[in-house]
């Protein structure tokens, strides 16, 4: 499944809900969908920097596709967090740094998206696309 | 009662702002006022009708304009004095707002007399905007600083400012009101205690112009800042008030046009106070917006809107209280309209996240004050804080919003 | 043709101070656009829908409009960036203006960077406010200030520049166009000059911005700062644009609020570029402004504002050139629509409450270049300054009421 | 002739023009009355700090009148000026601080008096009552 298609679906089931409830709860619970961040990862280089509320993010390239871990204590950031995992996780660096922005609006998510440093998601996708860039960059299989 | 006094519904209406909606349809509630005010239509259109009508720049123009610019600025620096109850116009200097008069402070006063050994003194609920420039200037000289604990119940601990008040302290900077607990400072008896030990004083009024009577004579100051965005006027403007004998032995900030009397390649003389600390083009519609805030926050009745604060402040506290595992930060009895919490288990950032879903901001987060909440243990919090426009009706909303979130989060 | 692509009578219906009078009914033709400009409708209508609809607090809170209030102040620094032809947006720091630019740099960079015995070159046309701020540095530090003769015609001496660009000299800064004479300097040929001998350089763009298309990719400086109040924005904000490399490397300014990422009593850790240089609640309703402001001017057709602008000078030239006793200052070819003069025997006080008097909004003084005007042998002229709403028939009322001012005053 | 006088007389004196052309030749001519400045106070001390056109101002006072001499360079300063004297001339410091400012209005000179740098008049205004504060303190005849 490509990142376009995980959007249209991500669309599809966030718009089903009538009220902003059904929809948070969601959000929530796609939070606790994501896998445990491992421990050892859990250092302030990898803390996504201008956020208030902490979010983790750790890649690892195969030299294929980048796996990342991610996390947030906070359960809506932890919510969004998977969302963009649902779009970003096990790509390519290319295919990473071709997702279209307007998926933001598209998902309704201009609020927490936008040029905020208070839940620090746009940091998280900047942050994204710079491991993106040096990943393919650098080409071998690597952590960091 | 504050109803006659005081009518919100009426001070509503004034309020542009407060008639919009977010999240499809929900009208705003607005609680963080602490943040920045809103405005009234009044001071909007003091700004709109310079802009439209006198804009000039001020000071070194003989044409028309530039003599109603000029007018506007300096009635404004007298509207100032009034409203601090100052007394004199020229003690009081333009700058951005409260972190630029603390800056300008920290660097002009404070390199001229603060050197190695010596100590600064501040509270330990100071906002960063006076902790940082009283750092930086600790840094640059290899001076100390030092603060005031707080109290568990978010006052300042009264027994441990003797003590505090050394020889070697040369500046005590507090804030009047935290803008994070609401406590109240007693700035009158602070400043009598360090006035007695021949040590300068600074009052960061930032939180305070907007809810108490202020007179800088009664405080018995040497430095009082505010900013006019948190009093209902506009952004990029704010105060410095001095002592006339302190400013006028100052040097300038910063250098430019205005502020100098006589300038060649081989020196420059300053000019008089306060045109000395103003240099370049001010931002004179904030001037316009200024002047009508406070004209219109001096219409208020001001012991009906403490009244009504405090009725505010005390509902919302209830309320919180009902709440499993919630924790009030900051609960002197003496506070203005602030209340900050926390609950156990739940993260800041996803309550602020579901109140704002149901058209209710507040702030969550550090409010600039770390080490404040360092002291009591906690990395955030959730802040509603209080303006003349806050209606109880509001504050139940808040309330069932924040436990619709709590049940949402648990 | 100018007409064709610059409707200048459409542009002055966007302009409501135009369609005021002053002295008892006679049309205000503004003609001191160098010190401040006239602001479009568009531009006052941002600000005024920002404060109605829009106002928070930036970059602190989660809820709705303050996320707005974010994102519009982040849009304008990307505006901004597009306006300057930057590479990166994080290179633009907004400011209260050119003075507080020049000033921050002064202070931040030079701190750093300059050294007793150091030399920071500056040019014989400067405002006060690129000539302090390094006068005030090289007191602190030791360092000597020099500058660039200016020749007769008002421009710079360009074979002097080799033999001043010593070993010694850290900084260069020059103003990119003349707000006393109009001359618009060759900042791309001294900054290449200053560059090869590994000099920072910094070009004061205040009087340039409203005349020609800025690249500052192109000119190849390290340091570019503006004013939006000359920039038919608002009062009170400006930029900085830097290299990020040298921001990057430089120290904060003024501390508080925003520019941290961690405060503890023992030591604070700085933001990174560029809201480490923009401590405290920063003038946003500016920024609203400003976004509009570059928008509008955006729009203009900048070859046929040029075409309009020398026309304009050249008529008002001619025509004053007709007056006994008429002197002009700054006579290069190579200039913007300022027009300075002096008229032997005559005080410029006279001649400029004289016109006012017909309506006509001139400055006269010093206009903040002392040391040019000493150059001259002249302790003051009368400046007129056209902008994008200036119209022939306007210099032709200016020429009319100097001719009979000077009537009135022999 | 007490100052509500002087002022009255200058009020009908210069209201009697239409245009303002006729006004200021008179303003003019009302500068040339004023008596010759006394070179020996020519001195940096006179100058009326804050004016961009260059005013003098100096006092004498007899221990019961202050006597000042004054000059402008402008002739519409200088004008100005002459007005000034004859409201604030020979007159007791208590005379002087008495007057009430709106004489400002009265005469129509709102843009020259207003909180204006430029010529300065309402720096001179200022200037003239510090002079009349410092006299009526020291009470003995004296110059500066
Ligand atoms: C060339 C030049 N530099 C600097 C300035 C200072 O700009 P501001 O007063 O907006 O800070 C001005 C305007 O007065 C100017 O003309
Ligand atoms: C107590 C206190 N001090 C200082 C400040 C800084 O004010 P400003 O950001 O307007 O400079 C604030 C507001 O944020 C404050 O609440």
């Amino acid at each position: 499944m490509n990142a376009q298609h995980a959007i249209d679906l991500l669309a599809s089931e966030l718009g089903q809900f009538e009220d902003w409830e059904d929809r948070y709860a969601h959000i929530i619970a796609l939070g606790r969908t994501l896998p445990p961040f491992p421990e050892e990862f859990r250092k302030e280089q990898f803390l996504v920097s201008g956020c208030q509320s902490q979010v983790w993010l750790h890649p690892t390239f195969d030299g294929t596709t980048i796996h990342f871990d991610a996390d947030s204590e906070a359960l809506v950031v932890k919510g969004l967090v998977a969302i963009l995992m649902r779009i970003y996780n096990h790509r390519t660096p290319q295919e990473i740094l071709a997702v279209p922005k307007d998926f933001i609006t598209t998902l309704g998510l201009d609020t927490h998206l936008s040029q905020n440093r208070a839940n620090g998601l746009a940091s998280m996708i900047k942050q994204i696309g710079l491991y993106a860039i040096a990943f393919s960059m650098r080409g071998a299989a690597s952590s960091v | 009662m504050t109803a006659a006094s005081l009518d919100i519904h009426a001070i509503r209406e004034q309020f542009p702002i407060l008639s919009r909606t977010v999240h499809g349809g929900k009208p705003l509630v607005y609680l963080d006022t602490a943040a920045t005010s809103q405005k009234p239509r009044v001071v909007i259109d003091a700004i709109d009708g310079y802009y439209a009508m006198h804009n000039s720049n001020v000071h070194r123009g003989a044409h028309t304009i530039s003599a109603e610019a000029t007018t506007m600025w300096e009635r404004t620096r007298q509207t100032v004095q009034q409203f601090l109850n100052a007394t004199r116009e020229d003690e009081v200097i333009f700058t951005r707002g409260t972190t630029e008069s603390i800056n300008l402070v920290a660097s002009s006063w404070g390199d001229q007399n603060v050197a190695a050994g010596d100590e600064i003194l501040i509270t330990g609920m100071e906002h960063h905007a006076n902790i940082v420039p009283w750092q930086m200037l600790c840094q640059r000289k290899g001076a100390t600083l030092k603060h005031i604990p707080v109290l568990p119940d978010g006052s300042l601990d009264m027994e441990a400012v003797p003590g505090l008040l050394t020889d070697r302290v040369k500046m005590f900077s507090m804030t009047h009101v935290s803008n994070t607990l609401g406590t109240v400072n007693d700035v009158h008896a602070l400043c009598a205690m360090a006035r007695e030990r021949g040590i300068t004083t600074m009052v960061d009024g930032a939180q305070s112009v907007l809810h108490l009577k202020i007179d800088v004579q009664e405080i018995g100051c040497d430095f009082f800042a505010f900013s006019a965005h948190k009093l209902y006027g506009p952004t990029g403007i704010g105060c410095l008030w001095g002592r006339y004998e302190i400013l006028d032995a100052m040097p300038p900030y910063q250098g430019g046009g205005a502020m100098i009397k006589h300038v060649t390649y081989a020196g420059t003389e300053y000019e008089q106070v306060p045109i000395r600390f103003e240099a370049g083009t001010p931002h004179i519609a904030g001037a316009a917006g200024l002047e009508a805030a406070i004209n219109w926050f001096g219409l208020l009745d001001l012991e009906a809107l403490d009244e009504h604060e405090r009725a505010l402040v005390e509902r919302a506290t209830a309320g919180l209280q009902q709440i499993d595992g919630m924790r009030i930060i900051g609960t002197t009895p003496h506070k203005v309209g602030i209340v900050s919490f926390v609950i156990s288990g739940l993260h800041g950032t996803d309550i602020g996240m579901l109140l704002d879903e149901q058209g209710i901001a507040i702030r969550t987060g550090h409010h600039c004050t770390m080490p404040l909440l360092e002291s009591f243990g906690v990395g955030s919090t959730c802040r509603a804080s209080f303006g003349v426009y806050t209606t109880m009706d509001e504050i139940d909303e808040f309330l069932v919003a924040v436990n619709k979130a709590v049940r949402m989060l648990r």
